[in-house]
């Protein structure tokens, strides 16, 4: 976190110290070990990719990352903050935000909603004021629509604003959940398979989206891509899960030459 | 008070921004759709912005006369940049924002614009792609800093950081702008346009205060235009059009602008607004008519049948009661009944519930679409007009509007035809000059102030009214001397919804033949109701079934001409459809969708020999530029067919 | 220190004191808790096979034993009113597939679960229209079912078992070894348990999900009808038992949604825990707590084992 | 058709966030308020009032109840009936101990006791989810009928077991009692139905209502962007609870004038649960719609019969009666889930793009 550990890219972003540090991480499901003693680290301002074949234990990652699985094993320090588990809620309040490898929008609520429900913790006025709407829950509601409303503008999503989001195609509910965790303003966001089912053109956007995030609010991302072009275009550094356990670690150029890597991606039996 | 005195205090757009600031300080005056709502500004609030913006201007060094080009969609505070650059003594120059990096690079090369006030991210990276533009352009400013943090800021400003330089420094630049106001007059220059034009290269049309201001009050008399009423600024800022109405009539009259939100939102917009003046091309007309016809398509057999039958009463009674001729008292019940079930629900749909004047303009509309918007009472008219006229050479007065014509001269209008047929007129909004091209300006307007405006046409002896045949220089000779008005039949051609483009080849020849481009949403939803199945454009474009029906049209086509005697040598005897859409990124169309003849006869050479040499089909390839600018090619193996003619009558002369 | 007494000492006290009582308390636990574990079981076969939580299994029972009741009224035979019952069990569950379950394939749990509360319903009214809402009689001897009862001795006592108890548990007994072997013996009952994992896997086997629905409806109904002749010869036979009907729901929660034998020791349970709470220590509370101990038990038994007594811890997945 | 848009375009968040943001929806509101508040109290009869209006009023304020709970945050409850109850024998206790209080602010403050009692059986729902829950709910209703028996101090006492509510004046007018008026009744009942009804709205379209809606729709994404699922959870027992007390309070003291334990069963819980399904889960607008429907229906089945001059015994008329709701509501669930709420919604869509069909 101190400044003597920030350095400049190439672009022009600044990219801080760790800010998150996962150490150790083991976890199990009954007698399945689901990731095995996994360290590494994310640094703050940078994009942070997550690889691997199917069932290397990237999600499960991600889950114990924001608190929805605890490990066994190993503790996580975010922010200076060491612990082994927290709640969701508590990660969610921390500033760690998230999208789903399955699009876990809220159905039955338009767009708008639903990237009002990611500005959730955010919102203060009590139930007394909630009850009464007008005069300060409503004032409040505004300054978070207004938000949010950048939020959608930033996306580019005003002509679905008022849409269902069960009626939008797949590649703009992606767009509206990455918005929904942007709304919660992340120190931390994690991103599950971003880019999944999308066709060329919409990956093209939804890159660009995540750069510009980046770029625009300096959101530290971590994210879990199967493309590897994508990874290697957008990603400051990579690491590489398999069978649960972490096999290779580092700049998009050296992962890419790693011969673990090769292997595990090519089916090399173990 | 005299015209003459007003003229004196009201001589500039910034003159009459401050008069609407005192006098209606408190109307509306710009309204845009962002972040959800509209956001609005009344006069006072625009005149304190384009203030603002000018003291901006003056900190970065903005000069007299210096061009300031300005790219991007409509949004108010690109309209109070043109404002505020007049203010400053600057040019405003407006360019499409769709160009390409390299037609941007001439025009900005051509005005040596210093200063460029772009949208966004987009706009800057054409800019910068620009070689050598560092040198020749001194600042660029954005107003959408998105992605372009890290962009080099030595000569990029965001629009905040003008507006906060102009403050810094305000009471300097207060004098100065007072002092730049002070020289400015009726003759100065207030807008360069480029013309797109249909060959060569674009011309800068220099426009002063007398002509846009001239043009705006006249135009506005002419169909009452006031404080209170609103129009949607959704067409390109370049186009004069676009000038007039958002800035030229809108400064006169004290009505309220509104920018849509985005191009999809459009449609939704137009809804929520519901202008009160409103202007379309005849293409958005024919679109949104083909759209409400297939829609119907999907409605229930009754409500179909009730549609039907109201807008056959519409269509019988509905263009006289716009303009309040007698109608039977039955009529006038099932017109009534009519605006409840069918008209009301209709013009709301289309957001023209409130219309109560609206134009098309820049090319023929189909009779069948001009009358289906006035049997629902909406006032649509046409008009004539030009960049270099300020736009308004005739309109159609309220109670003398037909599909045929367009219209009688504008106030303070003279016309007169040449002896090839050709077009001339002289106003107060005649253009000063085209920029920079003294040769084109002087072949273009004579020394007495009459412009030529290419386009061939007469004036009907009993009305008054001006009709035009086609481009001048495009009504030729056929090989027996006939006239051939190609023009003409391509409009007649493109009448019909499933035609979305047509061009008509037969100088010096023997025959008339034609390409013809589908609408793909007309024929592909006709296609889906006859079970024609098609994976492509092009599948759809040869299909047996679609060129029946095209060659149907035709035919009927070939039957309207054959009624007039003059034309009835430019019946189409063959024709082809093409295998793609022409494009204004292939360079087939300008950016305004007007067909270039010229540039497709070269390109596609191969297929009009083919359609004068007799074959039955035609193998072609054909280069295609996609989207983002990648070059591709596309082939196929065309049919030719024949259609019948009406026999020629013997010559009338 | 009373309270304390009455509730950690004195039942036992009793229990200990009277034994023949004890004995016969838990007899009649033990032949309510048979009867509530039919009911849960009709539930658990269409759980297993459709994924459908079918709340109407209970008006089932009363509805089964009531068009058994109103045909005999009618004239029809015993023996001939059983058959025709059976038959109207299967034309039910025809038209349920049919009419409802067809319908609503690929729906939420949830919706389908309302569904088959507008069936009971539907069953109530319709019942009740067709033999008329007063409350009948179980025509016992008519179908040739033991009635009155045998007195034992025990332990300086007696213990009183009535005939038709003993029988409601052999019949009990021999309905879910048959309906056992028929799970595992038959190909049909291979192909409900295939369905019961994977509906694709059930379609290879050969039979449609359609015909395997009317088959666990039809078997829920034979249940049904079966439990309405015992309990309606406990009792009467009238809507009124729904309510006791409903307990066939904790006894899910205790079993689990899906296990046949889950379902029977959950009905156990119930039975005897509720009797022995209501003797013993019903007084102290003022009696009555019969209505309401099954879903307090269930209650408290979820809060501890969200999952039931057999089924299998889940983990959740994002 | 009736519907105008064009031009109706909002300038600030208020009026884009309004619960009618279209103009012909707000006239409809205000004409609807003018009816119930001024033409049925001038022109409507006695027994309208009485056996019509006041039920499907205080039937429509439990169904809102049990909206917020089952439509809006997902929870399936099966105890409806038995929290009424709560609010009828809390408002009882409460007349009896504070017998010069104003007795609408006690039916009010009724609904306070049903929500603490309906988060105490709320706190399951921590822990589990579905059909699960409704055994719970059943254990809650089941629980309180018995309370209702046993617990004589509730009913004072009274040897029938029954409550009897007193006569108590507001303001010198006879609010409750067998002397009240009809037309008193039913002000009375449509005051707090409107005010607790706008009060729900406001709820649902706020910060609350959104987490509420984000654990029906998706409770691990809802728990991820920061939803407490205790407090949400909570909060639509109690919020549900305290709807459904004070509709039971209403439902004894301005409608039925004495009840006992079978007013408050097993099937009062599935009768609001039907309004609410026929009426539209997750909608206020259905939760009305429900309540008429459902109430309505009888009343009609009734009248059909004399009106063909046909005598069918009354016992008849409530058999099919069942059989109609029953079949209804697998008609609905099949055909339009959402209930009448959605139909209503779907024909104000048609009208809103007529003449086109979508």
């Amino acid at each position: 976190m101190s400044s003597d550990q920030s350095t400049q890219t190439a672009d022009g972003r600044t990219i801080g110290g760790p800010i998150m540090e996962v150490k150790d991480i083991s976890l199990k499901f009954g007698g399945v070990t689901a990731i095995k003693n996994i360290s590494f680290d994310i640094n703050e301002g940078e994009i942070r990719a997550i690889i691997g074949p199917n069932g290397a234990g990237k999600t499960s990652m991600l889950n114990v990352i924001n608190g929805f699985y605890h490990p066994q094993e190993g503790q996580i320090v975010f922010r200076g903050e060491a612990r082994t588990a927290m709640r969701p809620y508590v990660a969610a309040s921390q500033g760690i935000s998230r999208t789903f490898q399955n699009v876990a929008l809220f159905e039955g609520m338009s767009t708008l909603d639903n990237i009002m429900a990611g500005r959730t913790l955010k919102m203060k006025k009590n139930f007394f004021w909630q009850m009464l709407r007008f005069g300060p829950a409503e004032v409040e509601e505004f300054e978070h629509r207004k938000v949010v409303e950048e939020i959608i503008d930033f996306l580019e999503i005003q002509a679905i604003r008022k849409t269902p989001v069960g009626r939008l195609p797949y590649g703009l509910q992606k767009r509206v959940e990455l918005g929904r965790a942007l709304a919660a303003e992340p120190s931390l966001l994690l991103l599950d398979e971003p880019m999944a089912g999308m066709n060329v053109e919409e990956k093209e956007d939804m890159s660009r989206f995540i750069l510009d995030v980046n770029d625009q609010f300096g959101t530290t991302i971590a994210l879990i891509e199967h493309d590897m072009g994508v990874v290697m275009d957008i990603a400051d550094r990579v690491v590489v899960l398999d069978y649960g356990q972490k096999i290779a670690d580092g700049l998009p150029a050296e992962v890419q030459a790693n011969q673990d890597v090769i292997d595990a991606y090519l089916g090399v039996a173990h | 008070m005299t015209s003459a005195t007003l003229a004196a205090q009201l001589d500039t757009i910034p003159k009459l921004l401050a008069r609407n600031a005192t006098t209606f300080g408190e109307k509306p005056a710009s309204r845009e759709k962002e972040f959800g709502i509209w956001q609005s500004w009344n006069w006072a609030e625009v005149h304190a912005n384009v203030e603002e913006i000018a003291l901006g201007m003056l900190a970065i060094g903005v000069k007299a006369g210096d061009h300031i080009v300005i790219v991007g969609k409509n949004r108010p505070a690109l309209y109070w940049s043109m404002v505020a650059a007049q203010s400053v003594g600057a040019v405003p120059v407006p360019l499409y924002q769709d160009a390409v990096a390299e037609e941007m690079a001439y025009t900005l090369d051509h005005c040596g614009a210093k200063f460029v006030i772009v949208e966004n991210q987009e706009q800057v990276d054409k800019i910068f792609e620009i070689p050598g533009q560092t040198e020749s352009i001194k600042k660029v400013m954005y107003l959408d800093p998105r992605g372009l943090r890290k962009y080099d800021h030595r000569n990029l400003h965001s629009f905040e950081d003008i507006r906060t330089l102009g403050k810094e420094d305000q009471s300097r630049l207060q004098s100065m702008l007072a002092e730049r106001q002070k020289v400015q007059n009726y003759d100065t220059t207030c807008v360069m346009l480029y013309t797109s034009g249909t060959t060569g290269k674009p011309k800068g049309v220099v426009l002063s205060n007398r002509n846009i201001i001239e043009s705006a009050k006249s135009s506005s008399e002419f169909d009452d235009l006031k404080v209170g009423d609103s129009v949607l600024a959704y067409l390109p800022m370049a186009w004069v059009g676009d000038f007039i109405f958002s800035i030229g009539q809108c400064y006169w009259a004290g009505f309220c602008v509104s920018c849509p939100e985005s191009e999809e939102t459009m449609q939704n917009d137009l809804r929520e607004i519901g202008p009160s003046y409103f202007f379309a091309p005849p293409r958005f007309f024919e679109t949104v008519l083909t759209a409400v016809m297939i829609r119907m398509e999907d409605a229930s057999k009754t409500k179909r049948r009730m549609f039907k039958f109201f807008m056959d009463v519409a269509k019988k009674v509905g263009p006289d009661l716009l303009v309040g001729k007698p109608v039977g008292f039955m009529d006038r019940l099932k017109y009534r009944l009519g605006t409840i079930l069918v008209y009301g629900p209709l013009k709301n749909r289309m957001g023209m519930t409130r219309v109560r004047v609206g134009y098309t303009a820049g090319e023929a509309i189909g009779p069948e679409i001009f009358e289906f918007y006035r049997s629902l009472g909406i006032n649509l008219k046409q008009l004539y007009g030009q960049t270099e006229a300020s736009v308004f050479i005739t309109l159609q007065p309220d109670g003398e509007v037909r599909p045929d014509t367009v219209g009688v001269p504008g106030p303070g209008v003279e016309i007169k035809i040449d002896d090839d047929g050709e077009v001339h007129y002289r106003s107060p909004g005649v253009f000063i000059e085209y920029f920079k091209n003294p040769e084109s300006t002087a072949s273009t307007k004579d020394p007495d102030g009459w412009v030529a405006t290419g386009d061939a046409g007469f004036i009907e002896d009993d009305t008054g009214h001006l009709r035009i045949i086609d481009r001048a220089k495009d009504v030729g000779k056929m090989a027996d001397g006939s006239l051939f008005a190609p023009k003409y039949v391509e409009n007649k051609l493109k009448f019909y919804p499933n035609i979305l483009e047509a061009v008509v080849f037969g100088a010096d020849t023997d025959s008339c033949t034609a390409f013809i481009n589908i609408d793909i949403s007309a024929v592909g939803n006709w296609a889906e109701r006859n079970n024609i199945a098609y994976g492509s454009y092009q599948e759809l474009a040869g299909h047996e079934r679609v060129l029946d029906v095209i060659s149907g049209h035709v035919k009927e086509v070939n039957q309207s001409i054959a009624s007039d005697p003059m034309l009835s040598g430019c019946q189409v005897h063959r024709f082809l459809v093409l295998h793609k859409e022409l494009d204004a990124d292939d360079g087939e169309m300008t950016r305004t969708r007007k067909v270039r003849r010229r540039i497709i006869g070269e390109k596609y050479n191969d297929l009009i020999k083919a359609l004068t040499d007799g074959s039955k089909e035609i193998f072609t390839e054909t280069e295609v530029t996609y989207e983002d600018g990648r070059k591709g090619s596309i082939s196929a193996t065309l049919q030719i067919r024949d259609v019948e003619v009406v026999a020629r009558k013997a010559k009338a002369a | 220190m009373d309270l304390l007494y009455d509730i950690f000492a004195d039942p036992f006290v009793q229990m200990a004191g009277m034994p023949d009582f004890f004995v016969q308390v838990l007899w009649e636990g033990f032949v309510t808790g048979t009867l509530y574990a039919l009911i849960a079981l009709g539930f658990v076969l269409i759980f297993k096979a459709s994924g459908v939580f079918n709340f109407a299994q209970g008006i089932m029972v009363v509805f089964a034993a009531l068009t058994l009741v109103g045909l005999y009224q009618a004239g029809v035979p015993a023996l001939l009113a059983l058959v025709l019952s059976l038959g109207v069990m299967g034309t039910l569950a025809v038209s349920v597939e049919r009419l409802v379950l067809r319908h609503l394939v690929n729906q939420p749990d949830i919706i389908l679960f309302m569904a088959t509360i507008g069936l009971s319903y539907f069953l109530i009214g319709f019942g009740e229209f067709i033999f008329g809402g007063e409350t009948k009689s179980m025509i016992t001897s008519e179908l040739g079912l033991p009635t009155g009862s045998s007195v034992v001795d025990f332990a300086g006592g007696i213990v009183i078992f009535q005939h038709i108890d003993i029988a409601a548990v052999v019949i009990a007994g021999i309905l879910v070894t048959s309906l056992a072997l028929f799970f595992s013996k038959s190909r049909i009952g291979r192909a409900l348990r295939a369905v019961a994992d994977d509906h694709q896997a059930a379609l290879s086997v050969g039979i449609s999900l359609n015909q395997i629905w009317v088959i666990v409806w039809f078997a829920a109904g034979i249940v049904a009808l079966a439990t309405g002749i015992m309990w309606g010869a406990r009792s009467d036979v009238s809507f009124a038992l729904q309510i006791v009907a409903l307990k066939a729901l904790p006894v899910l929660i205790l079993g689990g949604f899906t296990s046949v034998p889950g379902a029977i020791v959950g009905g156990l349970i119930i039975g005897f825990g509720e009797k022995i709470f209501e003797v013993y220590w019903g007084g102290l509370l003022g009696g009555g707590v019969e209505g309401w101990f099954a879903y307090v038990i269930a209650l408290i038994f979820l809060l501890f084992r969200p999952q039931g007594l057999f089924g299998e811890k889940i983990i959740e997945r994002i | 058709m009736i519907y105008r848009e064009t031009g109706q375009f909002k300038t600030n968040y208020k009026a884009d966030n309004s619960i009618f943001p279209i103009l012909q929806d707000r006239i409809a509101i205000i004409f609807y308020l003018f009816v119930a508040f001024i033409v049925i109290p001038a022109f409507g009869s006695d027994f309208f009032i009485n056996s019509m209006m006041i039920p499907f009023l205080i039937f429509a304020l439990a169904a809102i109840g049990l909206n917020i709970l089952t439509g809006f945050t997902g929870q399936i409850s099966l105890g409806t009936g038995a929290f009424m109850g709560v609010g009828a024998y809390s408002c009882y206790k409460l007349v009896t101990i504070f017998p010069d209080t104003n007795v609408i602010f006690l039916i009010v403050i009724s609904g306070f006791f049903s929500a603490a009692i309906g988060m105490v059986f709320g706190l399951p729902s921590l822990r589990i989810k579905g059909f699960y829950l409704v055994v719970t709910t059943l254990a809650a209703q089941f629980f309180l009928e018995w309370c209702f028996i046993r617990i004589e101090w509730l009913y004072n006492y009274n040897t029938s077991g029954a409550i009897e509510v007193p006569r108590r004046e507001v303001f010198n007018v006879i609010v409750t009692g067998p002397e009240a008026a009809a037309v008193t009744q039913y002000l009375v009942v449509l005051s707090i139905v409107v005010a607790m009804t706008w009060i729900a709205s406001n709820l649902i379209h706020g910060r609350i209502g959104r987490s509420w809606m984000m654990i029906r729709d998706m409770d691990i994404a809802a728990e991820l962007m920061g939803v407490r699922p205790l407090y949400a959870k909570l909060s639509a027992f109690a919020v549900s609870s305290f709807y459904a007390g004070v509709a039971g309070a209403m439902m004894v003291f301005m409608w039925l004038g004495a009840a006992e334990v079978e007013s408050f069963d097993v099937n009062h819980s599935f009768l609001i649960l039907f309004m609410v399904i026929i009426g539209g889960l997750g909608s206020i607008k259905g939760s009305f719609l429900g309540a008429a429907f459902i109430w309505m229906l009888p009343v009609v089945l009734r009248a059909f019969p004399k009106a063909l001059g046909l005598d069918v015994p009354v016992a008849t008329v409530e058999h099919v009666n069942f059989m109609i709701i029953g079949g209804l509501i697998i008609f609905f669930l099949i055909i339009e889930p959402n209930g009448l709420a959605r139909i209503w919604a779907l024909l104000k869509q048609k009208l809103r793009v007529w003449p086109f069909p979508y």
